[in-house]
């Protein structure tokens, strides 16, 4: 084991214990202060617990015993430890090189064999930027700034390397290239990525926590935290619109399951999906009685302000969830926002989210509360167990 | 060795002094070293003239020259700078370093006085011609403070004659008064008679009789310095005797002071 | 997430700078007589001094934000060939030997000055009245007026004005509803450093406006005099001088302290917004 | 886009208040007898005092920078006990009288000064040596330093810090590589501003380190002295002291406006990153 | 016609002429750069042009003849224009009511009828933020200051508002509801709205002009300009893959359409897709042989790896297009990136866009330059005349 910590801080609510593989890459789910950063900087020795232990590698990054004010807490230059955040943060009175040759400069007796410059060069090269050497820090772009900013963490050759988000201040069109970087540098090397994104966390991470409210709720591979998502917050995270209940009927084999759904949905707007059957596409056998999930992708919703009328079988009243075209299911729903993100508008309702055009959505005209039908095809509705 | 001593503040310049004993000196040639003179800031012009003479007459000896008003001059050597001779512009300061146990109370030697003057700008705007005129509100006169000597002796000068200047400013120094009066700002002040000298063209002034009432007189003696060397103080008593004798006069005289 | 680390060595040597200035300080303290101190600073000599101390560097003050603000205004909103050279001329007051500054002022409002005599001609008599001691303490105490405020004016930007402006104010509202609220702490604290500055103000004043109890000696020159006759007096006067001075400095800092613009932007979550989010959402970078 | 207007009547006031400055300078100018002019700022005397002037105001710049940007650094840096009552103190010197300056720094260095015995003792005798014209110079030089580098220190922040620490720099050399590296221009505008103060520097020297040509005749006391006899000369050389001082202004402004925090964050589009962008896309918001 | 406006500044290469009928609202659309910061600069008076003039209801804003240091220029404030920026700069030292008041109190002379402080509430009504009256912008999270600042810019009752990318600095949670402040309060109003969010421009406005360079590109209502795209930039600022060629086969009546590519696609990679024919839905009848486009959303594209090999025609070589499932279309591509955008991972072709979600396109486990085939159905691909 690498990496072994534990820490409290009562005045941020926070109180983690994790341990982190050798060569392992672990991504950092979680919303809005769950205390992310707060791990971070505690590893990095930029914050001091209150209480906790931490080693790494068989150094102690720091031993604080409950209510003491004492215990050995290892200054952040002699911890090993690089912290890459949000914003490049690069010296700006240093050019690019001397940025990544900050850290072999500084690392104190040992090996000074290789020269500093010699292998600033050799990381500006690892991740692609041997180019800007001789630039200074505002002659380059976010995006630029960002991969020099990489190549001086992974220069000060760090037992554990932090990442904060690191794409988080990019723009879209950049942060592929920088994640292809990541991806590449982070293989088999023991890492932390804090990341809202979960396209960050599929690339690049083994194993994924959550945390929230200073805690882990959640941790586990990747794929099966975010893959097939058993609770809301999983589905957010994996950009799934999810729905729970139980196996109603399956076909053997696998193919097609019935799950009725067991949830009440939409309470506020009087609209009640529970007892409500969805038909699912499944990859393995279900077992009827068993609690499923059926997720779905906004973008395979349909979304109609009229009901789908020219199917032969009539929608019901309130909460209805029937297949009216072969394969095809459709739900009453009503309009609680809609939101533009990228190039697409993403209409919410009480149960499902759905992906518009701009075009579609302005074509639609929707106002808050409106009554709407969602339609997907079940093909596009996965069913698995929970 | 008496040269080491001579300036703590400037030991740079001793040791090069003590190597050229005089060659063609008459019988004081045997003084060698350095004297540091803090004289009040009144004496500037005669006293670099006295010093440039003394260290013609003694090659080897070179004096320094401190300037400043004489109240100054004695919270510095109270302080403990490195002063061998003092030259005040008045006894009252003087018999603050004797109280003080810095100079030896038979030590000084008065010599040279001055007497106030009327000090105007040229071509007199306010046609300033007596003392007494300096009572008349329409002009604006300037004179010293009574804390420091100038304004003493101005007060006494007023009490005797039973004139009472109303001044528009009282300075703190006899600069500061004739620097209103040579700037026009004012129409007359009361300095001393050297003072005018001094300034040339810049002031006209009017001596009036009434000034006698209040001689004011120089004294210097050589400071006592626990530790200083002999060496030292011989120079130093050479330089009083200097200025208090026939040399001394030959230069205080032509800048208007008085003899004692 | 904060890092605040410094070498020993440096806390040892800021601790010795620290003293360097403290100590002096302490020294005087020290040595006052405090039997006398009393009596001493309740004379009527010195009351009065530190009265019109007061009253002119008040003034003074008036003077600088009058003329000050204007000028930085200027220095920080305009551009114009010269800029430079005139704000170099502008913070010249502050590197002056004040005796030099004095000199410079009766070269100009003296009776034989520039305007002296333009303004003898209009009967307005400056030597030697209060009005001399203002206009010197306003010379030497400007640049702190101006220097605060032009920094403060850069760094607010244009932009609150550029809206204003587009709201129908004119340019004389901007100024006074948006401009002057803005750089109001930076203005406070330029003004009790200029205050500050008038009220240690001694060279100028002296040479510029003499010394006349009552009239135009201030407490520094009242110190100096009192120097002549009893130094242990003089330091007692200037304690009284240095408690203002601290008082009126650490009110300057935390004056300064409390601009609006530093405070940084805090969201406060709201209901009204965050009801919106649902469990199907996150934040999107 | 950018809003840049000012009230009339405002420009009016400006110009007027830049007078106050300026005008006070010409009339220095007219009244030198520029004949005499070089004799006399070639005397023996004048040579002496301006280049003591020159040499003790380096080396209080080189105190100042010793001593200040310790002291800075810990009031950006730290929070202790006491922290605000100490800054008043630091900047005390800024608005004190120089000869209360001067009777502090006796009633500590003097002979009968707090410290003054035990130096003494050591057979240091500070007072009336070029020493004491450096200490007094520092002592009034230092405010300015300090207050430049602390403000400076705030604005750069502890974040470049922060990741030179965890890049395995050690605190000193935190401090050598980054933060004394960012704050250069502070630090540079602050000594000059300090090297003005400590050239101009006059009631404090005079008080604690005397006037002996070659030793403490600083140009300053050298201009007082002159006017017992030469007022006019006395003014030609304050112009000596203007020019040196608006020389060492302007540098230290310029010095200020090239710091690369200012310069903001220029992106330079880059074919490496912009390659990616196709038609299809567009900017997200 | 409420506004007419034309103006230069050539050292912006900027060229303009514009006119907004009384009660319309414009929308303005571009790239960075493109001066649409610099057109309402123009009109709000912060900036002097070389050379124009404009009007706005019969009051001169300016009138600059050319190579004139003369010509009259109106100042801001008494242009009656108001000028709304991504951030909402309110006043930091006034509260929220004293803000909207500003206006209000600044306005000289005139109609002082009107309590200040009550049009403020009246106006903070509008908005739905009457509870935040007494609160100062520190206090305030973004969406409300921007509510506040829609307000104040109200409350100066202009002639003419101009909205400079209003929700840009906004969280994507928290626009949706001023949208529907802006869209309520815009109704009728003259304005001006600059956006990169094609959303804004669907909903808030009613006609659109395109700007690119410091000039007019395009211009035109709303849904003629961005609903059927014809050029690729629009086509992106609508979030469509656009194909263009010509019309090979119509049914009568609309319905279904062939349409042979006619550009050059994805030349760097040896894929030619020009001659291709691609099977699209038509909502009118085509005349074969006529320009034609066809616009397919990124989110209908299926991404495989393998050849749908189930399919029992087999893919050509190269550009291929074919209906190999019955109503299904498959291009040959090759991955040029991928990128996050929301909970979506956009995957760019040299062809077409295509929209995963982040769990797909994990599974895909795509690289640079990687073959994929794209497949859509022909309901989703819809064609129309350019
Ligand atoms: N400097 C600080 N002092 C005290 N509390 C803090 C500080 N910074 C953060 N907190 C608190 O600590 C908790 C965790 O914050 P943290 O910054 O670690 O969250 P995070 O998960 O990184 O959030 P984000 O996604 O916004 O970056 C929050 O409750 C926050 O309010
Ligand atoms: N202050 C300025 N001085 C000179 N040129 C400028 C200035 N601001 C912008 N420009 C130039 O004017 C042109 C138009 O810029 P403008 O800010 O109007 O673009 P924009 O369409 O608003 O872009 P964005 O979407 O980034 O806001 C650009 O070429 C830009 O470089
Ligand atoms: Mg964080
Ligand atoms: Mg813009």
């Amino acid at each position: 084991m690498s990496l072994q910590f534990r820490a409290r801080m009562p005045d941020r609510g926070f109180d983690v214990a994790l341990d982190v593989a050798e060569g392992e890459t672990l991504a950092v789910l979680g919303p809005n202060g769950a205390g992310k950063s707060t791990l971070l900087a505690l590893l990095a020795g930029l914050l001091r617990p209150a209480e906790g232990r931490a080693d790494l590698d068989g150094t102690v990054l720091f031993d604080v015993p409950p209510a003491s004010r004492r215990g050995t807490v290892l200054p952040p230059h002699r911890r090993g430890v690089s912290l890459l955040a949000q914003e490049a943060l690069l010296f700006p009175h240093l050019t690019a090189l001397e940025n990544v040759a900050f850290g072999p400069r500084s690392r104190r007796g040992g090996d000074r064999s290789a020269d500093p410059h010699t292998l600033a060069r050799t990381w500006l090269d690892e991740v692609d930027a041997s180019g800007l050497a001789g630039r200074r820090p505002h002659e380059l772009s976010g995006g630029q700034a960002q991969r020099i900013a990489v190549a001086r963490a992974l220069a000060s050759e760090p037992r554990l390397l932090l990442l904060d988000e690191p794409m988080a201040a990019l723009d879209a069109a950049v942060a592929p290239a920088l994640r292809r970087t990541l991806r590449r540098v982070l293989a088999g090397r023991t890492a932390i990525i804090v990341t809202h994104d979960i396209l960050d966390a599929f690339t690049l991470a083994d194993r994924v926590v959550v945390m929230d409210g200073g805690r882990i709720v959640d941790s586990g591979p990747t794929r099966t935290v975010l893959d097939r998502p058993t609770s809301p917050f999983h589905a957010g995270l994996a950009g799934l619109n999810l729905l729970v209940g139980t196996v109603a009927a399956s076909t053997p084999g696998g193919g097609e399951v019935d799950v009725e759904l067991d949830v009440e949905l939409g309470v506020e707007l009087g609209v009640e999906a529970a007892g409500t059957r969805v038909r699912a596409r499944a990859d393995a056998p279900l077992e009827p009685g068993r609690p499923a999930a059926v997720a779905i992708r906004p973008s395979h919703i349909t979304v109609t302000v009229t009901p789908p009328a020219t199917d032969t079988t009539t929608t019901t009243t309130a909460a209805t969830a029937t297949a009216t075209e072969p394969g095809h299911t459709v739900l009453e729903a009503h309009v609680l926002d809609l939101e533009q993100r990228g190039d697409v508008v993403r209409l919410r309702t009480e149960h499902l989210a759905a992906d518009l055009t701009p075009g579609e959505a302005a074509a639609l005209d929707l106002t808050e509360g409106q009554r709407v039908w969602c339609r997907f095809a079940q093909a596009d509705a996965l069913a698995y167990p929970r | 060795a008496g040269g080491a001593s001579g300036s703590p503040a400037d030991p740079a310049d001793a040791p090069g002094t003590a190597t050229s004993p005089g060659t063609a000196a008459p019988d004081t040639s045997t003084l060698d070293g350095s004297v540091t003179v803090f004289a009040a800031a009144s004496l500037k012009g005669t006293f670099t003239e006295l010093a440039t003479r003394f260290e013609a007459e003694h090659p080897g000896v070179d004096v320094e020259l401190n300037f400043a008003g004489s109240s100054d001059l004695v919270t510095q050597i109270t302080e403990g700078a490195p002063a061998d001779v003092f030259a005040s512009a008045d006894e009252k300061n003087m018999t603050t370093l004797t109280d003080a146990g810095l100079i030896d109370p038979a030590a000084p030697v008065d010599f040279a006085t001055n007497v106030l003057e009327i000090a105007v700008p040229p071509g007199n705007p306010a046609g300033i011609t007596s003392f007494a005129d300096l009572a008349n509100p329409a002009a604006k006169v300037v004179v010293c403070a009574p804390q420091v000597p100038c304004g003493a002796a101005t007060a006494s000068v007023e009490q005797t004659t039973g004139v009472d200047i109303p001044a528009v400013s009282e300075e703190s120094s006899v600069t500061d008064v004739l620097g209103k009066v040579t700037s026009g700002e004012a129409d007359a002040g009361l300095v001393y008679v050297t003072d005018i000298a001094a300034a040339g063209d810049a002031v006209q002034g009017i001596a009036f009789p009434e000034s006698a009432n209040a001689v004011n007189t120089y004294p210097v003696a050589v400071v006592d310095h626990a530790g200083r060397l002999d060496g030292a103080t011989a120079v130093a008593r050479a330089f009083v005797d200097f200025v208090a004798g026939a040399s001394g006069r030959a230069v205080l005289s032509p800048a208007g002071f008085g003899a004692p | 997430m904060s890092y605040r680390s410094l070498p020993r060595w440096l806390i040892v040597v800021a601790i010795v700078g620290a003293a360097f200035v403290v100590l002096p300080l302490a020294g005087m303290v020290l040595r006052v007589d405090w039997a006398n101190f009393l009596p001493l600073i309740t004379s009527e000599s010195s009351l009065d001094a530190l009265g019109l101390s007061l009253r002119t560097s008040l003034a003074a003050t008036a003077l600088c934000i009058v003329l000050g603000v204007p000028m930085a205004l200027v220095l920080a909103r305009t551009r114009f060939w010269g800029q430079k050279v005139l704000r170099s001329l502008v913070l010249l007051p502050l590197v002056l030997p004040p005796v030099v500054g004095g000199l410079a002022l009766l070269s100009t409002f003296g009776r034989r000055g520039l305007l002296g005599q333009t303004f003898d001609a209009f009967g307005i008599q400056l030597a030697f009245s209060t009005t001399a001691v203002v206009l010197a303490q306003t010379f030497v105490a400007l640049p702190f007026l101006v220097l605060s405020l032009e920094g403060a004016l850069r760094t607010v930007g244009t932009r609150y004005e550029a809206v204003g402006a587009t709201l129908g104010a004119s340019p004389s509202t901007v100024l006074r509803r948006i401009t002057l609220p803005l750089v109001l702490p930076a203005l406070l604290s330029g003004a009790v450093l200029s205050f500050a500055r008038a009220l240690g103000e001694f060279g100028a004043t002296l040479t510029f406006a003499g010394s006349l109890q009552g009239t135009t000696r201030t407490l520094p020159l009242e110190i100096y005099l009192q120097r002549e006759t009893d130094p242990d007096a003089a330091v007692a006067l200037s304690l009284v001088l240095v408690v203002v001075a601290i008082v009126v400095v650490a009110v300057a800092h935390q004056a300064g302290e409390a601009s609006p613009l530093r405070r940084g932007r805090r969201l406060v979550p709201d209901a009204q917004d965050s009801a919106d989010i649902r469990p199907v959402e996150r934040r999107q970078s």
